[in-house]
């Protein structure tokens, strides 16, 4: 038997591992992708004051830090039994979009436009941004940078820390907005909306005027056949910082709609021997293995799910490309895994408009920012959308609001299952007998791997984006008989 | 830091150490040590060869760090902090680790006792490591002289250094000169009148140009320090009178006992039993009489009332039985006939010419001495009715072994004396700690029985303890002769063992400003940073420990010093 | 052979030093497990020394001062005070007993009170056993 | 160093152990500027970013690489070989940030053991069905072979507790200006302060750059929780009777999180020569308390939620006593 180790340092809490395993004929027998590392915030989060509990999780992931403080942030509020006045959710959810801008800007142009922007079975000293660039101009790479470090701007504002937000106070926010502050967010935000109609134009251009990637798309071995999951607001439109869990099977028929609250009732973990991480599947259905299907727990929660379990875009251009891809791609749900950057792409563009709707409210410059806690604090379930799946928090307290016990499921835990299982479709689609396995090769299975943009991927944003990649051919006792990798 | 070389003298003090730690043991473990050079062992280490040895090793070995084992700092570190200035060495390069008070004498197994004596000296090195040279400063002295208390001793300490040309701020709480000795009409042993002693020393008082007399004033606050202090005085009306002074005298005295509390004596239920300050009135009136205005054929003098008593005070209170004694002869010499019964438990007559007073008295006729036993205390009570005398005094006479009843029209409680009740707040207003009797403490009780631990504050006459007239005026005008001695010198050395602000660090965080009792600290507004009064800083380290930047320093008691000591302490576990 | 237990001790130099060496001049017998570092005022102690002695291998820790009001230096010992609430606090926190912290107050005066406060805390410490702190230190890894 | 002209690129290594890649993020966060680092540096390891393997690393001469950025704190066997691994290849080793510094929020798990996270995460945890009480082991035989991963430690460590580091570069993360300014002094070969020191960060403490209005009124009668006042955004957080790390954590950071109207958290660790990271803060905010009977005190004190969690938040595996006794 041979064994394929692809051993990219990756992160979510550590770093990635994936151990391909084919038998004697050369075929893909299994696949493993296993998370090495474990931080155990769940524990340590006991006996911390909850207040502070949304600066401490931020250090969960310093990529998408302000995901974890606002599902933290949002708990709190439920411990204590208050909400938010509405100016405190609006800069909320206007420090959220800067914070979705600058994920999806990044992950669409360092991670995924490499693949099609240079095409996938390019030389990998090309497929990197710098390779976007060389295709696509200088100008956007610095414009890329730019709007990254805009939409930061806009965070530290908003969040006081640029990394590790500290925005939160339970009941609401520690900072308004002034008038000259807003209008220059107002400036930035519509920045964004013409960077992302840009970015939209050139998948477009690039990807969809490209018939062999849409196939890639459509065809590839990318496709599971799987549930999907997301936050959708009171008409089922996707929603990032607020409103219900939706899942959807297959077909797109509504499994269930939960409030934060009631998740248990729904999603369940399971444990596996090789990993640090969990795999969370649908607890009514259960778990049956790595498997596809109906009768399979494993669901995703991607940008594409959050599309698929949505009834559309609540701003207006995201809700015309949102149309345009499904009609695109054959209607609704859609399980091509590489559409994913489309997806993104239109959230990318929901997120812009809804940073300028937001920018442009007159409450947005409210003095009311905090709700009077006059409860004792108890329990409370604080849910969001991540950039990379829906975010969980569940923390219990005593009297004094010193956290007992603490629950998360991190976005990218949800995918874990479904990773695992896009790496062996698309290893088994493309590690055959007979085929030498060669760069290019590898690169097909990372593509499966990237378009789950998985947290630990994302902290490459913006560098030359290239997973690590490394192949060691085994004998059965596992010595090494060839070892290939890509050359940077 | 030049390379630290070490010296540790281990001291036997007699056998007082050296009976309980195996000196040459610790000795020789200890000189193994790093940066140890020479560790000796000598029977005396505070005796001038002892102190040689230490002087000549620091010349010959050139050490530059030196710890002595020994008994407690609060006895010796200044002696040997000497001996180095005299071998040239900052003093303060000094540690010493208390073998004696610490160990010799309060354990009882020599093994255990030699590891924590190891154990001590150790951290002893390990603390002097870090030692720094520190300076002194000379501060000018003001001449004047505040006294505190117009009573014998405050009275002999004014005239002494006023008659010396200086100025003298003399404060009385009440409305006249003399304190206690005012009551008293003839004085022991020489039966010299009272006021013979006192009027012609208070008549100087009054009208001494170098005494700023202040009548029924008191001390409402002082601050300051050795040779600079300011007071604020409040008189009966109120006023405030700030003055200033280089020295400051306390004579405060002292209070007479109140025996209502003793049940036994039925005093102030038995309208004949009276205190000895109420018959010293009757003496100077000169007529001793009952209540029904009779003259006592019987009278009894009961010793020790309130002193040498667990319940009461465990002190003797040094002058009672003398003055007994002195009663006993001007009884007899007013009415000769009456039978006099001295009831004591044991007769204290030291001091110059009191026992050859207690012979003479106990030689003459109708005075029978009867002794009762420590705290088994006689009982006063009303006669029977038909009996021709007043009371009936039962007690159990040691001598005879008897149970027997004294007969007596007159009881004499010969009262003891105990601290003013208002002590404690002289005591804070100069900073002198007081014992648990509340008299208050000298720096040391044989070296340096007048001084305080507060330079420039003396402690005179019996706010010290209890004292008969000639210790009191030894006292002041010791302390008089101190006070000269500094104003002669015109200067005094403060140390600097004060707090210091790194300015580099301090980040104007003001926590450390209202910590300071002395308001030694302030902020530098123009800096940014906290800044310490040299001077006014007594070095108490607290502001030290509520710096959280740790800017500001408490020198010679360091964090390192502290933290490396500890590590010391430790590292000779077994 | 029993467990003996290593008490580092802080005392001020005014009262509880003073104290000590009643204690010692007077001769009263007490218990060798005590290691005694001089302060000037029991105001300097700081948490620092504490935990330090405790990393060191001390099974406990006594800190005296004067009795409130009598601080040489006025307030110093309501200052170690309100340390001491907190440090015990923090080590309780830590997984050590608070009870391996004492602070108490003797004056110059109570030599004898010293003596039976040092017993009292040895075999209050004794009781307790060793302090895990520093085999944690060893084992740290 | 050689003049700038014919100098080689500097060689430059970024590594994370325990951390959360915010350490990473503040790399990327030159913005623009990423491009004169890069033609700066040469990048020979980044796993993040960069197909460059463990192998590698170990195929490279001692003292090959110039400068390493260790971010993250030492939490399991793999941080541990790679943190010595490092060493050995490095001139100049940094620990990047709070985590390697001080062990970070990641050491705030050194309140307990290993089987307690893992019964916490594995076993208790309410949305999670394990019924056979599994738990992820280091080597696990799967059908097709034997898997691996790293072994849990029982304690998180910080770099130095590991490996002898060369500078600190403390900040959670490291604002980027710092890194920039060190990153350019090293590139220029600026004179660098001497080994095991602290750069990039201020020797003086937050209060100094803080811009609220602070005085000597340094007494609280009761503490509170942020959410317990109302701050009015511009007076000392501490005069407020809110407990603020400010004064004992260095500046450097732009006092980002005062400036949010939050209290310093204390990530850029304690100033120059503090045997302890918490003990004095704990000293100062015992000593503000505004009572001397025993019962106001305990009272007091008793609104200090959470002490350890409070004055070692970024700090507890460099704290004196590393870790909860248990």
């Amino acid at each position: 038997m041979k064994r394929y180790t692809i051993d990219p340092i990756t992160r979510l809490e550590g770093h990635g591992k994936i151990e391909i395993f084919c038998n004697d004929a050369g075929d893909v027998d299994n696949v493993y992708f296993q998370v090495p590392e474990l931080r155990g915030f769940e524990k340590f989060c006991e006996g911390r004051p909850v207040e502070e509990l949304s600066q401490i999780v931020t250090k969960i992931c310093g990529v998408c830090p302000g995901c974890h403080h606002m599902a933290s942030g949002k708990a709190a509020d439920a411990v204590f039994g208050v909400e938010p006045p509405p100016t405190a959710k609006k800069l909320r959810e206007l420090f959220y979009m800067a914070h979705f801008v600058h994920s999806h800007i990044a992950h669409f142009y360092a991670l995924a436009a490499p693949d099609f922007v240079v095409g996938p079975t390019a030389p990998a000293a090309e497929r990197n941004v710098l390779g976007v660039i060389g295709k696509v101009g200088a100008e956007i790479g610095t414009e890329v940078l730019k709007q990254r470090r805009i939409a930061q701007e806009i965070q530290a504002l908003l969040g006081g820390h640029q990394t590790h937000v500290v925005m939160n106070i339970p009941g609401g926010v520690r900072k308004g907005l002034k008038e000259e502050e807003r209008k220059d967010i107002e400036e930035k935000a519509r920045g964004f909306v013409e960077f992302a109609k840009f970015s939209l134009k050139i998948f477009d251009d690039v990807v969809l005027k490209n018939k062999e990637y849409v196939d890639i798309i459509l065809n590839g071995p990318y496709a599971l056949d799987i549930y999907s999951m997301g936050l959708v607001d009171e008409n089922n439109k996707v929603n990032f910082y607020d409103g219900k869990v939706r899942v959807v099977d297959q077909e797109g028929k509504e499994h269930c709609k939960y409030a934060p609250e009631e998740y248990r009732d729904f999603v369940a973990e399971r444990v596996e021997p090789w990993s640090y991480l969990k795999f969370p599947y649908l607890k009514k259905i259960g778990w049956k293995g790595f498997v596809e299907g109906k009768d399979s727990g494993v669901y995703h929660a991607t940008p594409l799910s959050r599309l698929n379990v949505a009834e559309g875009m609540a701003t207006p251009l995201a809700q015309e490309h949102y149309e345009k891809m499904y009609d695109t791609l054959g209607g609704k749900p859609v399980h091509a895994t590489l559409a994913m950057h489309w997806a993104r792409l239109v959230e990318l563009l929901y997120s812009a408009e809804r940073c300028l709707e937001l920018a442009t409210d007159p409450e947005i410059t409210g003095t009311e920012l905090r709700a009077k806690l006059d409860k004792t604090p108890k329990e409370g379930v604080g849910i969001v959308e991540a950039q990379r799946g829906t975010l969980t928090h569940h923390y219990w307290t005593d009297e004094k609001g010193l956290v007992t016990k603490a629950n998360i499921i991190v976005g990218t835990t949800n995918n874990n299952a479904p990773i695992c299982m896009s790496l062996k479709k698309a290893a088994q689609g493309v590690i055959k007998q007979g085929v030498t396995v060669d760069d290019g090769i590898l690169n097909m299975v990372e593509m499966a791997f990237r378009a789950y943009d998985p947290c630990f991927s994302c902290a490459t944003h913006s560098l030359p984006g290239k997973m690590p990649m490394l192949v060691n051919f085994r004998d059965l006792d596992g010595n090494v008989l060839r070892t290939l990798r890509r050359d940077p | 830091m030049e390379e630290p070389r070490v010296g540790i003298y281990v001291c036997w003090c007699g056998t007082n150490i050296a009976k309980m730690v195996d000196v040459e043991a610790v000795s020789e473990e200890i000189g193994k040590i790093p940066n140890v050079v020479v560790a000796r062992n000598y029977k005396y280490m505070c005796s001038d060869p002892g102190q040689d040895l230490i002087i000549n090793d620091i010349k010959e070995n050139n050490l530059n760090r030196v710890v002595v084992a020994a008994c407690s700092p609060r006895m010796h570190e200044l002696t040997f902090r000497k001996a180095l200035e005299n071998a040239g060495l900052n003093p303060y390069l000094f540690e010493m680790a208390n073998i004696r008070e610490q160990v010799a004498w309060v354990h009882a197994d020599k093994e255990v006792a030699t590891v924590k004596a190891k154990a001590l000296i150790s951290a002893a090195i390990n603390r002097v490591l870090y030692h720094e040279p520190l300076d002194t400063r000379a501060v000018d002295v003001n001449p004047a002289t505040l006294v505190i208390g117009g009573g014998m001793a405050g009275l002999s300490a004014a005239l002494e250094i006023a008659d010396s040309g200086k100025k003298v701020f003399l404060v009385e709480r009440t409305e006249r000169l003399g304190g206690n000795l005012v009551h008293v009409d003839q004085t022991f042993p020489y039966l010299h009148s009272g006021q013979g002693i006192l009027s012609p020393q208070v008549r100087r008082a009054v009208n001494h140009d170098n005494i700023g007399l202040f009548l029924e004033t008191e001390i409402d606050d002082i601050f300051g320090y050795v040779g600079n202090f300011e007071a604020r005085l409040k008189d009966k009306k109120g006023k405030e009178i700030e003055l200033k002074m280089g020295n400051i005298i306390v004579a405060t005295g002292l209070k007479t006992f109140d025996p209502s509390v003793i049940p036994e004596y039925n005093y102030g239920k038995l309208p004949n039993v009276i205190t000895s300050v109420e018959f010293e009135q009757m003496l100077k009136a000169g007529n001793i009489m009952t209540r029904e205005g009779k003259e006592p054929k019987n009278i009894a003098l009961i010793h020790c009332v309130g002193s040498r008593h667990e319940d009461y005070h465990e002190y003797c209170s040094r002058t009672c039985c003398v003055t007994a004694l002195k009663y006993a002869n001007q009884i007899r010499s007013a009415i000769p006939g009456a039978n006099i019964f001295d009831l004591y438990t044991d007769m204290r007559a030291f001091g110059k010419g009191c026992e050859e007073f207690y012979a003479q008295t106990s030689r003459s006729k109708n005075t029978l001495f009867l002794m009762f036993a420590k705290g088994d205390l006689p009982k006063v009570s009303k006669a029977p009715v038909g009996e021709d005398i007043d009371m009936l005094i039962t007690m159990n006479e040691m001598l005879s072994g008897d149970e027997i009843e004294v007969p007596a029209d007159l009881v004499i409680l010969m009262v003891g004396v105990e601290a003013r009740e208002d002590a404690k707040d002289v005591a804070h207003h100069v900073g002198v700690s007081m014992c648990g009797n509340e008299f208050f403490i000298e720096k040391h009780p044989k070296l340096d029985p007048v001084a305080t631990t507060t330079d420039g504050v003396y402690v005179v006459g019996s706010c010290v303890g209890p004292k008969d007239i000639p210790d009191t005026v030894s006292q002041a005008k010791a302390a008089a002769a101190r006070v000269l001695a500094t104003i002669a010198k015109g200067a005094v050395v403060v140390e600097l063992t004060t707090a210091v602000v790194n300015e580099d660090i301090c980040c104007g965080c003001q926590t450390c400003i209202k910590v300071c009792p002395y308001t030694a600290v302030s902020f530098d507004e123009e800096k940014g940073v906290s800044t310490v009064n040299e001077i006014l800083c007594k070095g108490c380290g607290t502001c030290g420990s509520a710096c959280p930047t740790g800017a500001i320093r408490s020198r010679h008691f360091t964090d390192q010093q502290i933290l490396s000591q500890i590590e010391g302490l430790m590292a000779m576990e077994v | 052979m029993s467990f003996e237990p290593t008490i580092v001790s802080f005392l001020c130099n005014w009262c509880s030093y003073t104290g000590a060496d009643l204690a010692g001049t007077s001769r009263i017998k007490y218990a060798p497990n005590i290691r005694i570092i001089r302060v000037m005022c029991s105001g300097r102690v700081e948490p620092t020394f504490v935990l330090k002695a405790f990393s060191e291998g001390a099974d406990g820790v006594l800190i005296c001062g004067c009795h409130p009001g009598d601080c040489h230096y006025h307030e110093g010992n309501y200052k170690c005070l309100r340390r001491y609430h907190l440090i015990q606090k923090y080590i309780h926190q830590m997984g050590i007993e608070k009870e391996r912290v004492h602070l108490a107050w003797i004056s110059a005066s109570e030599g004898k009170q010293f003596a039976e406060l040092v017993d009292e805390m040895t075999e209050r410490v004794r009781e307790l056993g060793p302090s895990q702190i520093k085999q944690v230190m060893e084992t740290f890894a | 160093m050689a003049n700038e002209k014919d100098k080689p690129k500097l060689k430059l290594a970024v590594y994370w152990g325990a951390a959360c890649g915010g350490c990473c993020v503040s790399v990327l966060d030159v913005h623009e500027k990423l491009f004169d680092v890069v033609a700066a540096a040469e990048l020979v390891f980044w796993p993040i970013a960069l197909d460059v393997k463990y192998k590698d690393v170990e195929a490279m001469p001692d003292g090959h690489i110039d400068v390493t950025l260790f971010n993250g704190a030492v939490r399991n066997s793999e941080n541990e070989h790679m943190a010595k691994l490092l060493r050995q290849k490095t001139k100049v080793l940094v620990a990047y940030g709070s985590c390697a510094h001080m062990g970070g929020i990641p050491g705030l798990a050194n309140f307990s053991t290993k089987e307690e996270i893992f019964k916490r995460v594995y076993d208790e945890s309410e949305s999670t069905v394990n019924p056979e009480m599994i738990k992820p082991q280091p080597h696990y035989t799967v059908p097709e072979g034997e898997l691996e991963i790293p072994e849990f430690y029982n304690d998180v460590r910080t770099l130095g507790q590991v490996v002898n580091v060369d500078y600190y570069l403390p900040g959670c993360p490291p604002q980027t200006e710092r890194l920039v300014e060190v990153f350019m002094a090293i590139v220029t070969g600026a004179e660098l302060p001497p080994p095991g020191s602290v750069v990039g960060a201020l020797d003086k403490t937050q209060c100094d750059e803080c811009k609220r209005k602070k005085s000597d009124n340094k007494v609280i009668k009761r503490f509170y929780r942020p959410w317990e006042i109302e701050d009015d955004g511009e007076t000392c957080f501490l005069e407020q009777g809110v407990i603020c790390m400010g004064p004992a954590t260095r500046g450097g950071c732009g006092v980002r999180c005062i400036e949010g109207n939050a209290p310093c958290r204390g990530c850029y660790g304690p100033p120059p020569d503090s045997p302890d990271p918490g003990a004095k803060m704990m000293s100062a905010i015992a000593t503000m308390i505004d009572a001397n009977e025993e019962e106001d005190i305990a009272k007091a004190v008793g609104h200090i939620d959470d002490p350890a969690g409070t004055f070692y938040r970024f700090s507890l595996p460099s704290s004196i006593f590393r870790r909860k006794v248990t």
